[in-house]
């Protein structure tokens, strides 16, 4: 019954919003609904029963409208649930820039991300894999920036032709199982198929989740989209929604083609790694906060991915809890990014300078934030990567190795981003900032309790991830 | 000890909360003195600690889980032993001093600054403390991670100026890279052993082979060069001068950088198992000593001397380590901590005085003005210089005397070093404190003796560095070495020296008396006229550090930031992002050719129907063969 | 060679040499007369099978309602030779060639096609093709298609009228 | 007879109906040639139909066997009419409106 | 037999009724009421309630699979009339006279949903298409209307003679009409001129259903006809050309042997190749969409090749969502002032219903989730891949799709991105009702296709 209100309650109060006109009650509306969810998805964490739900929903086909909160759902559906308040708030003191539309389609695209995280039959999954894009789709190409439309097209056709080979493996799948075919998770992990057919099904399937998270050589929708889509969604897409493609690798993909798993890692992970370099060398070269972070996103998300292809317990722990914590982390560094833009007007770091003396409130979160995003030790992050790196070193030296370097690179480029935007003297477009306003204080704050607080004592999250 | 233990590490913490949550809001006495009252209730307990631990306290406190997965469980635990008990005491002790003698250097710091201040000091020592006091290699990295940002923090201090903001990154960038030895090192040790606790490694260390070993020791000692400042990693010492004085003293002389000197310390049972590690640990340490003592020669900013006088102390650290003397070592850190910090205070007292001049070229004759801070710095000279009973001569002659013990060489190179360092050290004092005062006159009217919360902490200082090493006076000249006891469960690989008392009597003879020339000549040659001009020949590579910055750049910086903007403008933009919109290009294109078929004339669509129609025919009539043609095509 | 056979090869010659003058003809009237000719050997062919019926009807309709229905739209439309547009030399070839070689894959295939060996055109026997067994076999079995064929008429009808009205 | 012949003459005025169509541009003209494909497969159903109601012949003596297909026949011919009616329906109304029944001399819609 | 018949006298109401009145709304809504009948008299023929008994001598078949479609197709029309029925009389007078045409092409759906022999296959294209031709050239002072009726007239004549000389062939060697052929159940061999007479109604199919390279006459025939009978040719005309297509080779695609499993797919990737890619660079969105219902096509081949009960169920589905969809599009479409892509510019403020109703109209269509184009594909895709090889061309097929998305979504851009004032004709908030029905039921058959496929087991 949780797993149903967690989307049922952003469904509702999404497609509420857009009959409502006035600014305001859909701001309070929207930020109502998204604690309520918030809560549900904190109360489900300890609730032992009421998790699945499942109904009929097209019997000739054998699917199911079946959800289930695992431990690993639980975590990011709590991420999800985390990020929409915050981001909400963030955003609450923007007059005029977002309509309820805005609001609605944020929900709707809550949902879908929720419906994916819990589906347990493969075509709902699917279902929700698309329906948490298309309001992506609108929202980057209505409230985005000046190349919106191309580049926001770009995304989604990128997505799309992943999502629909997606749908190939599925479907392949499905005509796979026993019997009346179903299109059951459970069914599918009691498939036994031929390394033949599950290279091909991998194939199909990685390429979508690839694309999604994005490796390497698939990201590049990725930098364009988050630079030009509005630093709300972003949040959505970076923190969230690339958990989308984790997710489903280590739900979809994994358990259900074990061989072709073992067949292609060695290429997956090399994949990866190759990604956290190369993304991490661009990051150094970029001249613009949003670019840089979504360079340092594919990074992150390479290392995890890297990680959960390792085969290795730690790499798969570690990958776990990093999905949450890069969530959070990249929400806050996306809301700076969003302030500094709004302010100054500009994101570009030759552009910025010495705003630490203008806001040093959000200096300092900044840079609690920017040295968890390089995995500094008492961050969250360092847990995730720590048991990451450990699981890959011991899939192979090497690659760890070569991966560890893009800790160095991760270093360079967190920092010179601080040093840009905060250090040094006041220019003169800097000149005039002020300080944050108390919303984003707090969201802030918020983020970066969550991020020391599993720093220091991860295992909440750990054992939330097992349970 | 529980308890304890917490809030030795609580104490720097709560005053880094404090002081950094309310900054704005608190005058600059009230925070002054929170600081370093909270310091000074660690360094209360650490004594405490210190003496339970001297009666046989040792042991390890498990606080909470703090990974725990099914084959692997890090707990976040401490260790209290002999060796953490010692540092406990240099950090929190010499951290109080420094603490006291920053609320007053940075007076003129606006109070939220100078609550900044205090706060990033904090919680370096609170970081500090975590490194030395964790039970294992996560905790331990865990500071060690934590020190870095401190000192990140505290050299960028002043961030408006983005000369200090580079040095800071640069800091902070050549510490990982270090850190990533240290954290490869632990992956291995998890994978091989499946435990991060130091007494369970050691206990296991036996089982690793010899290559298992000798590449976690290797990438532990990668770790320590970076925050050691060994070659190749030295160079962001220097720069980190940067930050106020005494930041310097604290984090990169007394503190911080001895951190891999502790590391490699407390795991000298695994050191001790590879040959070929201690080796180059010593060739190492050695090279690190000369090479930064030549450069040390020829600088002329009073902290850059000291920086690089610094470094090769670590590197004299090092080879002791090398040769498998651990206590001198840890020893010679432990004095090290007390004239290095004293030295650095001086100068900062000097550098006070001067308002923020830091070249020596431009000062000289300060010994009548500033009195104490020259007597002060006087003797923290003679103790670096290892000029007896100071406290330098001991731990220096113990390193010395084991390197002679493994490789007479080792020990010819050293004394040479240790001439050097007296040189430098003394062209320092000569050029700062004797002959005449030689800069502006705004400066010589503002001259002026620090306050006394500078001056005490260089007094008691000054003491430390004097008495500082009798407790590790060796056995030839009377004492028992009470030092070597003390850590002796701890440092268990410790090599013992075996020459001859004779033998070892020459050798500290002839280094004192090496020294000692050396400190003559220099005294002799800059107390009148000291060197103004531009260095030439080898002194010109001295001076301009061996162009090693100037390699690194064009060697490792200049191709890095190449590659990346050939990965950002050709393999991005054209290739794999050009392959994505290729694709879309060549979907509009071909779809302006396709187009052209439809010409609209009926006469052409029925003759492509035709056309179609007759090759439909023909695949009718040949479908076999193609039908085989294409199964052998897939 | 019997007097069926030499009728035969007479009419089918004659119906395709009628038949490609339709074509070459540059003037539409002669292009209507000669495919009129193509409709009589084709008539000829049909009293031949002895399917008289049919024969009648494809004089009467083809050669007599339909082809007049050209001529009249030829003449109201007033075409003369100039007005006949020539197309490119080049499309013609293609047209030819390709025709051609349909024509040359589809006779080569019907030559290799062996179920049709034994099998003989019953000519002159047979009374299928009279009105009498037609109109029984139209009334009984096919009343269905033939009542829906008045559907196609009224549809015929009715678009004549849209088409036509001013 | 063999069918063969009448196949062969039947699939060759088939193909001059679509040569027919292929090579000219006015539109009465490539009507026509339909009308001759048309043709071409009235005589060959004709064809098949004796050479079905000749085999059936030899069994049955009222047999009506082939007398389908010369319905069929018939019903093409009514299709044509019907055609006719509105082909010439559409080409007059392209005349009116533009002095010409040139298939290509329309060519607004292309690409 | 009741739809046969029931159309063909409501094709001869609607002629009479526009001697009794001129008023449009009148006639409009005789044709509205008239397709409620013909819809009510089918279904109840479905369930065997009032039903005309009619001897059809094995000329025709009826069966579940039958009826359902032509439910669907008259609910289309239905809703096609209501939403585009008022603007028959913007192309010229004779209103009755249209709606009369579109009953008898309804007569000729009929046939060829139940169509037994090959006759009543002739028969049944002719009654549809002729009446198209006209249809086509209704704007008769619109030369691109002239155009299009001559073009459409000439290659449909011409391909109803090249399926005439395949009736022929197979005639000649079966003896007999009925499409299910009892000579060569036996025979392993098939000969040649059996085959050869299936290859040339194949084209000729091909053609109707405008697949490559036979689709030549759809762009220009769709573009030039006025657009309220474009959107009638597109959807329940090409759809029962399928049904017409797949009752025929359901039974004989294995005659063509190994051919068949060469050619088809050939002709499916051509068609979606052609289809969608052409589609790309047009300007005109009455041209994509002509196009992109090439690119439909493409996909509804799917069906023919894989011949198995997921594709009877999907080609259904396919029938209605994709109907469903380009008659909502094309609903929109006639309201427009401009025809191009430009000229949606800001629709989504003038317009928020038609925007919003057009953008799931074009979901469907691209085959996004939730919506009824989803499952319609999601069926092709899963009947071909139950055919084991057919993996390649069903990614191919699927890569295409994600290139109909690129200029489906152009109009959402122009719609929703874009910034101008779109300019609409008057607009009703019965048509609005109508889209936002359409749009429901659309999005109805994207969450529970199952509600429409039950019927064909009950």
């Amino acid at each position: 019954m949780f797993s149903f209100l967690l989307i049922l309650i952003p469904i509702l109060s999404g497609l509420l919003l857009f009959f409502i006109k006035n600014e305001k009650s859909a701001k309070s509306l929207s930020l109502l609904a998204s604690v309520l969810t918030l809560a549900i998805s904190i109360i489900s964490l300890s609730s032992k029963t009421n998790l699945n739900f499942s109904a009929e929903w097209i019997p000739s086909l054998g699917a199911k409208f079946s959800l289930s909160l695992d431990g690993l759902s639980k975590m990011l559906c709590l991420l999800n649930s985390i990020s929409l308040p915050i981001i909400f708030l963030s955003i609450f003191k923007n007059d005029n820039k977002y309509s309820p539309n805005f609001f609605g389609l944020m929900l709707l695209m809550q949902a879908g991300i929720m419906g994916v995280f819990l589906a347990s039959d493969a075509l709902l999954f699917y279902f929700f894999w698309e329906l948490a894009l298309i309001p992506a789709y609108f929202l980057c190409s209505i409230w985005g920036g000046e190349k919106r439309i191309q580049v926001t097209f770009k995304f989604f056709i990128y997505t799309f032709v992943g999502s629909l080979l997606m749908l190939l493996g599925i479907i392949y799948l499905y005509l796979q199982t026993k019997g009346s075919h179903s299109f059951s998770i459970q069914d599918f992990y009691s498939l036994q198929l031929s390394s033949n057919k599950q290279n091909t099904i991998f194939c199909l399937m990685f390429f979508a989740f690839a694309i999604k998270m994005p490796i390497f050589p698939f990201h590049s929708w990725q930098p364009d989209t988050y630079e030009q889509a509005p630093t709300p969604v972003t949040m959505i897409l970076s923190g969230v929604m690339v958990k989308m493609g984790v997710f489903a690798v280590i739900k979809w993909l994994i358990p259900v083609l074990p061989d072709a798993t073992n067949h292609f890692s060695n290429i997956v992970i090399l994949l990866s790694v190759i990604g956290m370099l190369y993304a991490s060398l661009i990051a150094i070269k970029q001249d613009d906060v949003k670019r840089m972070i979504a360079y340092s996103s594919i990074a992150h998300i390479g290392l995890i991915c890297a990680a959960i292809f390792s085969n290795t317990i730690n790499g798969l722990q570690g990958a776990l809890i990093q999905m949450f914590n890069h969530g959070i982390i990249v929400i806050g560094l996306w809301i700076v990014a969003d302030v500094i833009e709004k302010q100054i007007g500009t994101r570009k770091f030759s552009e910025l300078g010495g705003l630490a003396q203008k806001a040093p409130t959000l200096a300092i979160l900044l840079v609690v934030l920017s040295f968890a995003n390089i995995a500094l030790p008492l961050t969250s992050a360092f847990v995730g990567e720590f048991l990451m790196f450990s699981g890959l070193f011991k899939y192979n030296i090497w690659f760890a190795a070569i991966a560890a370097i893009s800790i160095i690179l991760g270093a360079v480029y967190t920092l010179n981003m601080v040093q840009k935007i905060f250090y040094g003297n006041t220019v003169s477009a800097t000149e005039n900032a002020i300080d944050i306003s108390w919303n984003i204080k707090l969201a802030l704050i918020f983020l970066v309790i969550i991020v020391l607080v599993f720093g220091v004592y991860p295992m909440p999250l750990i054992n939330l991830i097992n349970s | 000890m529980k308890i304890i233990l917490a809030f030795i590490v609580l104490f720097p913490l709560a005053g880094f909360l404090v002081n950094g949550l309310f900054r704005n809001t608190r005058s600059k006495k009230s925070i002054a003195y929170y600081a370093c009252s909270q310091i000074f209730s660690s360094f209360f307990l650490s004594c405490i600690a210190f003496y339970l631990v001297k009666n046989g306290g040792s042991e390890v406190v498990t606080y909470f889980d703090f990974i725990k997965i099914s084959n692997l469980n890090i707990s976040f635990s401490f260790q209290i032993d002999q060796l953490s008990a010692l540092f406990l005491l240099i950090i929190t002790g010499v951290g109080f001093l420094i603490h006291v003698y920053s609320a007053a250097y940075m007076h003129e710091e606006e109070p939220k600054h100078f609550a900044r201040y205090f706060a990033y000091l904090n919680l370096f020592v609170f970081s500090m403390l975590i490194l030395v006091l964790g039970a294992n290699y996560v905790i331990m990295f865990m500071g060690w991670e934590g020190v870095g940002l401190c000192s990140y923090l505290l050299v960028g201090y002043w961030f408006k100026n983005n000369n200090y903001n580079y040095a800071a990154k640069k800091a902070f960038i050549m510490n990982r890279i270090g850190d990533l030895g240290f954290l490869l090192a632990v992956f291995w040790i998890i994978n091989k052993l499946g435990t991060v606790g130091y007494t369970e490694v050691f206990a296991k260390a036996a089982t690793l082979s010899t290559f298992d070993v000798t590449a976690i020791t290797m990438l532990l000692f990668v770790g320590a060069m970076g925050k050691s400042a060994q070659i190749p990693l030295y160079t962001w010492l220097p720069d980190a001068m940067a930050g106020p004085t005494p930041v310097s003293a604290l984090i990169h002389a007394a503190t911080m950088v001895t951190a891999g000197i502790y590391m490699i310390a407390r795991s000298n049972v695994l050191f001790s198992m590879s040959a070929i590690t201690m080796n180059l640990i010593t060739i190492i340490g050695l090279a690190t000593a000369l090479l930064s003592a030549t450069i040390a020669i020829k600088q002329n900013d009073i902290k850059k001397v000291l920086a690089y006088s610094t470094v090769s102390q670590l590197g004299y650290m090092f080879l002791g380590l090398g040769v498998g003397a651990y206590t001198g070592a840890v020893f010679h850190v432990m004095t090290h901590a007390f004239f290095k910090a004293l030295l650095f205070l001086g100068a900062g007292s000097v550098i006070h005085a001067m308002h923020h001049e830091q070249d020596i070229r431009n000062m000289g004759g300060l010994k009548k003005k500033l009195p104490i801070t020259h007597l002060t710095f006087l003797l923290g000279c003679f103790a670096i210089s290892g000029i007896p009973p100071f406290s330098g001569f001991f731990s220096k002659d113990e390193i010395l005397a084991a390197a002679f013990a493994s490789n007479p060489i080792y020990w010819v190179l050293g004394v040479v070093g240790a001439a050097m360092t007296a040189f430098y050290m003394f062209r320092l004092y000569a050029t700062t404190f004797l002959g005449n005062f030689r800069g502006t006159k705004v400066q010589e009217l503002h001259l002026h003796e620090s306050p006394k919360a500078m001056t005490y902490p260089l007094i008691i200082l000054a003491i430390l560095s004097v008495v500082g090493g009798l407790i590790g006076i060796p056995e030839i000249l009377g004492g028992n070495h009470q030092l070597h006891h003390f850590l002796s469960s701890v440092l268990t690989s410790e090599k013992p020296i075996h020459i001859n008392h004779n033998t070892e009597f020459l050798l500290m003879a002839t280094s004192v008396v090496i020294a000692v020339i050396a400190i003559l000549f220099a005294v002799n040659k800059f107390s009148k006229k000291p060197e103004l001009s531009e260095a030439k020949g080898l002194g010109k590579i001295f001076a301009n550090k061996w162009y090693v910055d100037e390699l690194y750049e064009k060697i490792i910086v200049i191709p890095l930031l190449a590659i990346a903007t050939f990965l950002k403008n050709i393999v991005e933009k054209s290739g794999i992002d050009g392959i994505v919109n290729g694709v879309g290009k060549y979907i509009q294109y071909s779809a302006r050719q396709i187009r052209l078929v439809q010409n609209g004339q009926v006469g052409s669509y029925v003759l492509f129907m035709v056309l179609a129609f007759i090759i439909m025919i023909l695949i009718w009539v040949n479908d076999g063969h193609i039908y085989k043609f294409l199964t052998q095509l897939f | 060679m019997s007097l069926t056979e030499i009728i035969f090869w007479l009419l089918s010659g004659f119906a395709i040499v009628s038949a490609i003058m339709v074509l070459v003809s540059k003037s539409p009237i002669h292009s209507i007369l000669w495919l009129i000719l193509v409709f009589f050997a084709i008539s000829g062919h049909y009293i031949l099978l002895n399917a008289q019926f049919l024969a009648i009807v494809n004089l009467i309709v083809y050669a007599g309602a339909i082809m007049v229905l050209f001529l009249f739209v030829v003449m109201l439309i007033n075409l003369d030779k100039e007005s006949d547009p020539q197309k490119n030399i080049w499309i013609k070839l293609a047209g030819v060639i390709s025709g051609g070689s349909l024509l040359i894959v589809l006779v080569s295939l019907v030559k290799q096609a062996t179920e049709i060996n034994a099998k003989e055109v019953l000519l002159s026997k047979g009374n299928i093709g009279l009105i009498e067994t037609l109109g029984k076999v139209l009334f009984t079995d096919f009343i269905v298609p033939f009542e829906i064929s008045s559907v196609l008429f009224l549809s015929a009808m009715v678009g004549a009228v849209v088409i036509g009205k001013k | 007879m063999p069918i063969q012949n009448y196949i062969i003459v039947a699939l060759t005025l088939f193909t001059i109906g679509i040569v027919g169509v292929l090579v000219r541009r006015n539109a009465l003209i490539v009507f026509m040639s339909i009308e001759l494909m048309l043709n071409a497969v009235n005589l060959l159903l004709v064809a098949f139909s004796k050479v079905h109601h000749g085999a059936a012949l030899a069994h049955n003596n009222a047999t009506t066997v082939g007398a389908e297909a010369q319905i069929f026949v018939f019903f093409i011919m009514v299709v044509a009419a019907a055609e006719v009616s509105i082909g010439l329906a559409i080409i007059v109304m392209l005349y009116r409106n533009t002095r010409s029944i040139d298939i290509n001399f329309l060519n607004r819609l292309k690409n | 037999m009741n739809s046969i018949i029931v159309s063909a006298l409501l094709g001869v109401v609607m002629m009479f009724s526009g001697i009794f009145t001129t008023n449009k709304t009148i006639i409009k809504n005789i044709a509205l009421i008239g397709m409620l009948i013909l819809l009510v008299s089918n279904i109840a023929n479905t369930y065997g309630w009032c039903t005309v008994d009619v001897d059809v001598k094995g000329m025709l078949v009826f069966s579940k699979f039958g009826y359902l479609f032509n439910s669907i197709i008259f609910f289309t029309s239905l809703i096609y009339i209501f939403l585009s029925g008022n603007d028959f009389a913007d192309v010229g007078n004779n209103v009755a006279e249209y709606f009369a045409l579109i009953f008898f092409v309804l007569c000729g759906v009929a046939i060829l949903s139940s169509y037994n022999t090959l006759l009543m296959l002739f028969l049944g294209v002719e009654i549809m298409t002729i009446p198209l031709y006209i249809l086509a050239g209704t704007d008769k002072k619109n030369l691109k209307s002239n155009e299009a009726a001559l073009k459409y007239f000439l290659m449909g004549a011409f391909s109803t003679g090249i399926m005439l000389m395949g009736i022929a062939l197979i005639y000649g060697i079966n003896g007999n009409f009925k499409i299910e052929f009892e000579t060569t159940s036996t025979i392993q061999n098939f000969g040649i001129l059996l085959p050869l007479g299936l290859l040339f109604i194949f084209v000729s199919m091909c053609f109707k259903v405008s697949a490559a390279p036979f689709h030549f006459w759809t762009p220009d025939v769709y573009d030039g006809s006025p657009s309220v009978f474009t959107s009638f040719m597109s959807t329940i005309v090409k759809a029962a050309g399928f049904i017409a297509f797949i009752k025929l080779f359901e039974t004989h695609s294995i005659q063509l042997q190994t051919s068949w499993k060469l050619i088809l797919p050939i002709i499916i990737i051509a068609t979606l190749l052609v289809g969608n890619i052409t589609a790309v660079f047009q300007q005109s969105v009455k041209r994509m969409l002509a196009y992109s219902s090439i690119a439909q096509a493409g996909f509804m081949l799917f069906a023919l090749y894989s011949s198995n009960t997921l594709s009877r169920e999907g080609i259904l589905l396919y029938s209605a969502a994709y109907s469903f969809a380009t008659i909502g599009i094309f609903a929109v479409l006639i309201k427009m002032k401009d025809y191009s892509f430009d000229g949606f510019n800001g629709l989504s403020k003038t317009q928020p219903v038609l925007a919003a109703t057009a953008t799931i109209f074009l979901f469907s269509l691209a085959g996004i989730p939730l919506t009824g184009g989803f499952f319609a594909k999601y069926f092709m895709l899963a009947s071909a891949l139950q055919e084991h090889k057919a993996f390649l061309m069903v990614i191919i097929a699927v890569l295409f799709a994600a290139i109909s998305v690129y200029y489906y979504f152009r109009v959402i851009q122009a719609m929703y991105f874009k910034q101008g004032d779109a300019e609409t004709t008057e607009i009703t908030s019965g048509f609005k009702l109508g889209l936002i029905v359409l749009a429901a039921l659309i999005i109805l058959l994207g969450v529970m296709p199952s509600i429409l496929l039950q019927w064909l087991y009950f």
